[in-house]
């Protein structure tokens, strides 16, 4: 099993999650955060004082799936979110050692 | 604020007024003439400032916290900032020649200059408008209208506009909308004022025609004319906070009695009446669009309960001081159901973006509350209009005067013409001056960070 | 509000009224006397009109925000509604005929429906409520009280009961209860009523017994009733947002300034003293809750700042215009301990879930200001009962007439009667109509959510 | 509330008082007086209670607000605290004592204690100070300005001082500075009242010296003495919520209509007068600063805007009753340039840590607009100042008197004398009784944990 | 190391932290996610806009701990997480390559 | 790759950046999380019901870093993270399996 961790636009996350949802990819944990990559900021003042924000707003999506699907799972992220701009976001890949599923003990990619 | 209560208020005066003649000579009489003259102004003063206040309170904080809870977190400043940024340019405008274009007696279309600069606004009233308050409170009272209207018009192009491109914008349009109508319904010798000397009479007590069918409907054309948020509608745009346009609501209720019962310009029993027709219509419309909602998918919604508030209150504002409270009830639930209607399935239907619904709660209410003010306006709650025997003349159709919607029904049109060729002539000339849209870089952005270099929440602790 | 304020007012109105008599012929001085009554009234219904939105904005936006704060996130609209919803439901049915059934005179117990449909209120005073006044402005400002006293209920079972069912219990528990009690203390011939009639003199001038004991004691009722939210007391359930809470409570204690102090009915000292005992009130009240807290914890908490304002500011409201402001502080001293210790120590106790402690503090302040006033209640303030020789009756313990405890304390218990047994069935009622509780399902996913469909913050950017 | 209105009503109620000499012996006309009287009071006194709530309203919530949004998160309801308590504190001192020594009649440089617990403030006038509404309104329109003055100071040393040292802290300044100085403003036979006997005459219609010289220059030296927030300047500090500081910033502008019209103390055309030019100073100052962003970093901000309302409301408030609506504007402008000015760059090149800058919005605006009184004061405003033959006194350098600026600044030089003399004594005595700064740990967790035990916003749902 | 991630109701996170505590297990990161699995979600309505809302508030939970451990605490969250219905959550598994605790340069498990 | 995975005193956040961003570390994912290790919590009081909480806010940075430069950016922000009084934070390090940039689909250490 491999988890998914995709940081995409935040406008984008309707678009991606009905491409995975037509990839019949449901189960998804979302997080806002704010990251910063090769993006560049902006500027915020407030009564003269500047401040540099580099920090902006993304969207996290984490999705543990069955190897088998990894590579169509990244491939149907990447469609979805690409807009071809700096900020389009990244997508890392890790190895998941087990999962269990709390309602009734389902471990392994049964539990997906 | 419409004129009829000039005649109203003339009455109390009246009583003061004719004595002189009578006992000229016994200075006592004369001394407590005019102290009894002081102490009906002190009491309509007392009123009437605090309207000013709630009528300002209505733009900031009410409108800005409506509209701004309504929009995508990162536009909750910017959107604030275009009904701030109108309590501000839009004060110091009036005082330099708007009060004046509008309430100077110039022609039947447009006032003068006779008060620039508030030249000759000072303590004494001015007898015309409003006998009894001193003339800087009637404009004050005013210039709280003239504020809030082009704020109520950026609902409809929310989240995409420049904010310079929004003041330049509201600037022209107050000069060709706002100017033009508020003289002709409520000036001096203006077109459609049927108190002082106007043509065709319309009832306009508090605005509907001046304020809501102005702004709703140069609401509807911007939306149009300036085009729909990208993204809009597939990417799902839902309030950030409704809390916040709570809040709104409710302070837009509690102001909108200085509004309605202020346009007495006193605190008389016209005033009373007006108020108890107001809260009235806005309960009335909060249970009507809950009402719909419920039979429409089966929840009433707290958004719901508040735009159908505000839909009544904006539907009873031209006929407030005209129609019983109970007429004001049935005004605000046929506000509450046509409003759900225009904002739920037809602006949906037709696909523009009016996206705070300007158009459909106060282009729609306003009109139907012209009309409606030619139904149910009666003599029996205002009798200022007198006939050529000194009765007061009927009103409206409940008074058997069906002809009346007729006329309100023409003031509604020209209401609308001016509003959409104005409109169109201030964009496009606002066009020229500035770019209007943000980028779509700017829209992703947010206004916040992008036009006002700010955020409405921190990020960090 | 209490029939005290009418004779005061009348002491006005005498002046004036008087007056005809002595020189019916002189047409001048008739003109003169017409004047100078409606400049008193327009300035007495200044300040009234202006009590009608204050005490409006103490249901919304403040209950509503300061009852919406210390829920959980996910109930904030669906406990925002149940304050909008009675501004809008109760609205209505106090033109229908609530009005009527109070200040109707009927019998004893309860009035008719003479003003049903608001027929026969209009400009002309109610010369036995409010001669001063529009008649149109005291049902307007009494319709105020309607609407936040049922709204004050909900706090006891706040985010476990379903939206229609709190709006049924609302509208036959106005019927049951206030209307009866509100009638008995207020209403021509009611039974408590001092001023107008009534066998044992009870004073409650802006509502003590009829808002607050009522709403208190119902509220106890239904939380018992309806039983604990799920999870409680062992899952946190810490107020969601306490920044709502205050922006309430502030606003609550300034609209409470349109409660008390607006029940003098008139721009009189009256009022001023109203004002200021409620404000003295209020201020104690927070002090006393802060060092309360101090000792028991070592930290005074903004919650606890602002709880102690509102227990002082519901306890001072039955003696607001019949005690000193120096009184004032100390009702409102004792209110902060009392009801400190209630919520704090015996609540948490007895177990039972009064989640937003509507009776910890309305209930139990509500009845100490009941049995405070019959301590504090003096002639000095208010000299509107008259003996038999025409001297200002002795009102409290202060004034020597200890006598009046024991009549305020009947007068409470009539209202914790009229209370519980009315709340009792218009519960069982509620719920032959319709189920009241939220499912468990229901419950863990929120009120705004599952009965409303929307939510409060949006998750999105 | 300057003395100068008092003079003005008084013009009313000669009308008034004058007459029984005339005719004492018609009792007719007597009542009839009588009843004028009344009239005229309630007119007024409607007014002024109306204008105590605004005021009030200014603390909580609005300042309450603009402070807390622009703190961090973490302090979000210590900062509001700060306002509330004084709520609380300074209102049961007031009527102990703190009435009394401001406005009983003692030496030139502070009162007696005649008023102690409000004995002798009741329903009948002060004529002293205003001749026509219950002295009982006049001590409690004063109480709400001595309640929001040392609530300013608190935005200086935001975010780090305890809650109790802030609490004994401000209760001495209240009486070291606030209570001689407002004595000798505004008290009977103060040293720098014109208008009752006193030596210099300073003008100070509403508090520019009295209320924002004080705790501006207060503010300043606090936050010296007390030093930087930990982490300032390094740190990213930025508002938490600019939402509620807009939402606070609209309520002070809004209260501050009860500040500075009410200061006229009745609904008179001077209120009026004073409502325009505080209004017209306000929105110059938001356009004004908006226009100095956009030329140094070309973007006018939210907090930019809302920043220049409130310095042109403190500037003006000085002036308001003295000067025109257009002078209000010009007066307005200034403020929003000169305090964009100390507050972006000199602070930021000082380098102390003037937290939310009470300072440079309250100690400059109060400092220019005390001058600038000086400048555009004129008796066609105000012509309570009379000369030996009883003509209207030329007021400011408009009138031809340029002396008066200098009068003017021999005020504001005493206003801030006494200011920094009475803050080193009470912030010392502050520390000896307990410590005042926050400790590191303390500082780090955050006001809101670590002073009061909660949280402003809850994290779970 | 593994660290145990826990996706689970929002209202159970007391709970399961005392469970946990019992156990032994005291360091623990908490955020506020939105899930989406076999949950159904629900229909939110804006004036006639309608939209599905499938992502659900959930709380995620993660805790490093040491080999030994692992099941105990999976264990331990299961039994205390669980109500039985869907929506209970996850618990996804992932070793760890190191930990360090900054304060005082603690490594690998001493560091927990 | 590795992802360093850094929980520490959310007042450090700048504090760490700057350092991290001298040592040519740009690309990062911050989260507002709350955690409990060893600082001790506080109590809060609402009205008389207590509760102790020992969940304090944290911030979370996430880098996805390439295997080199693993050890220098953790003990950068160790360096700039240490406070040396509990509650400093915690540093996780856990292999990356793959990475890509949606933009441009650059994958593995090119997409960092
Ligand atoms: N090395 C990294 N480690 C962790 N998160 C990263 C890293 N690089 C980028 N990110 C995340 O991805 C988001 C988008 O990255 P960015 O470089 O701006 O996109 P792009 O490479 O397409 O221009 C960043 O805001 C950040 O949250
Ligand atoms: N494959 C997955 N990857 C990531 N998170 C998941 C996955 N499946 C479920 N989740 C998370 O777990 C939560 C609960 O899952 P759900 O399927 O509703 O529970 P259950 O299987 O017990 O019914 C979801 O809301 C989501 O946050
Ligand atoms: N075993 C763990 N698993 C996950 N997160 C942890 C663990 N231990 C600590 N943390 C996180 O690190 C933060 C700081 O830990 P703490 O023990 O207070 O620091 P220190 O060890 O320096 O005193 C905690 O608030 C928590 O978020």
């Amino acid at each position: 099993m491999f988890k998914i961790e995709a940081i995409i636009q935040p406008f984008k996350l309707e678009e991606v999650r009905e491409a995975l949802k037509a990839a019949g990819i449901d189960g998804v944990t979302v997080t806002e955060v704010r990251g910063h990559g090769r993006q560049k900021g902006h500027k915020e003042i407030y009564r003269g004082r500047e401040y540099n924000v580099d920090l902006l707003p993304k969207t996290k999506l984490e999705m543990v799936v069955a190897e088998a699907r990894k590579e169509e799972v990244i491939e149907t992220i990447m469609m979805a979110a690409r807009t071809g701009k700096i900020g389009d976001g990244k997508i890392f890949v890790y190895h998941v050692g087990d999962a269990i599923r709390i309602r009734n003990n389902d471990r392994g990619e049964a539990a997906l | 604020m419409s004129p009829t209560k000039r005649a109203y208020l003339r009455v109390c005066t009246l009583l003061l007024c004719a004595l002189p003649v009578l006992a000229a000579e016994d200075p006592e009489l004369i001394a407590l003439k005019a102290a009894v003259k002081a102490a009906q102004s002190a009491g309509d003063n007392a009123w009437m400032l605090v309207s000013c206040a709630f009528v300002l309170m209505m733009t900031g904080p009410g409108l800005a916290l409506f509209y701004s809870g309504l929009v995508r977190r990162k536009n909750v400043l910017g959107t604030m900032m275009q009904s701030f940024v109108m309590m501000a340019v839009i004060t110091l405008l009036w005082g330099v020649c708007g009060y004046s274009l509008v309430f100077g007696e110039g022609n039947a279309f447009i006032g003068d200059f006779r008060y620039a600069f508030l030249n000759g606004v000072g303590a004494a009233p001015n007898a015309d408008y409003a006998p009894t308050i001193p003339h800087l409170t009637f404009m004050a009272y005013q210039m709280m209208f003239a504020i809030i209207t082009p704020a109520l018009i950026a609902g409809a192009f929310a989240e995409r506009v420049r904010f310079h491109a929004m003041v330049v914008f509201s600037v022209l349009w107050l000069f060709l909308v706002y100017v033009p109508i508020a003289h002709m319904v409520w000036g001096k010798g203006g077109y459609l004022n049927p108190f002082l000397g106007g043509r065709i009479p319309v009832f306009d007590f508090a605005g509907g025609t001046v304020v809501h069918i102005t702004s709703g409907f140069s609401a509807l054309l911007t939306a149009i004319m300036i085009g729909k948020r990208s993204g809009y509608p597939q990417e799902r745009m839902v309030p950030h906070s409704l809390v916040l346009s709570f809040i709104g609501a409710c302070m837009l209720w509690i102001g909108w009695f200085g509004f309605n019962a202020g346009s007495a310009l006193g605190a008389s029993a016209l005033a009373s009446s007006a108020f108890v027709a107001t809260h009235f219509a806005a309960a009335a419309g909060a249970v009507s669009w809950m009402v719909a909602e419920r039979i429409k998918s089966g929840k009433a919604s707290a958004l719901g309960a508040i735009s159908g508030a505000v839909a009544g209150l904006a539907t009873v504002t031209q006929g407030a001081g005209f129609v019983t409270p109970v007429s004001g009830a049935i005004i605000g639930f046929i506000a509450g159901f046509v409003c759900f209607y225009m904002v739920v399935l037809v602006k949906n239907k037709l696909g523009y973006d009016d996206s705070l619904d300007a158009f459909g709660v106060h282009g729609i209410g306003g009109f139907i509350g012209c009309l409606l003010t030619g139904v149910f306006a009666t003599r029996a709650v205002n009798d200022a209009l007198k006939l050529a025997n000194g009765q007061a003349a009927p009103l409206g159709l409940v008074d058997g005067n069906p002809g009346q919607i007729l006329n309100q029904f023409i003031g509604a049109l020209i209401g609308i013409a001016f509003a959409l060729v104005g409109t169109w002539i201030a964009l496009k000339v606002t066009g020229l001056i500035t770019p209007v849209r943000m980028d779509k870089q700017q829209e992703a952005e947010g206004m916040d960070v992008a036009l006002h270099g700010e955020e409405g929440y921190a990020f960090e602790d």
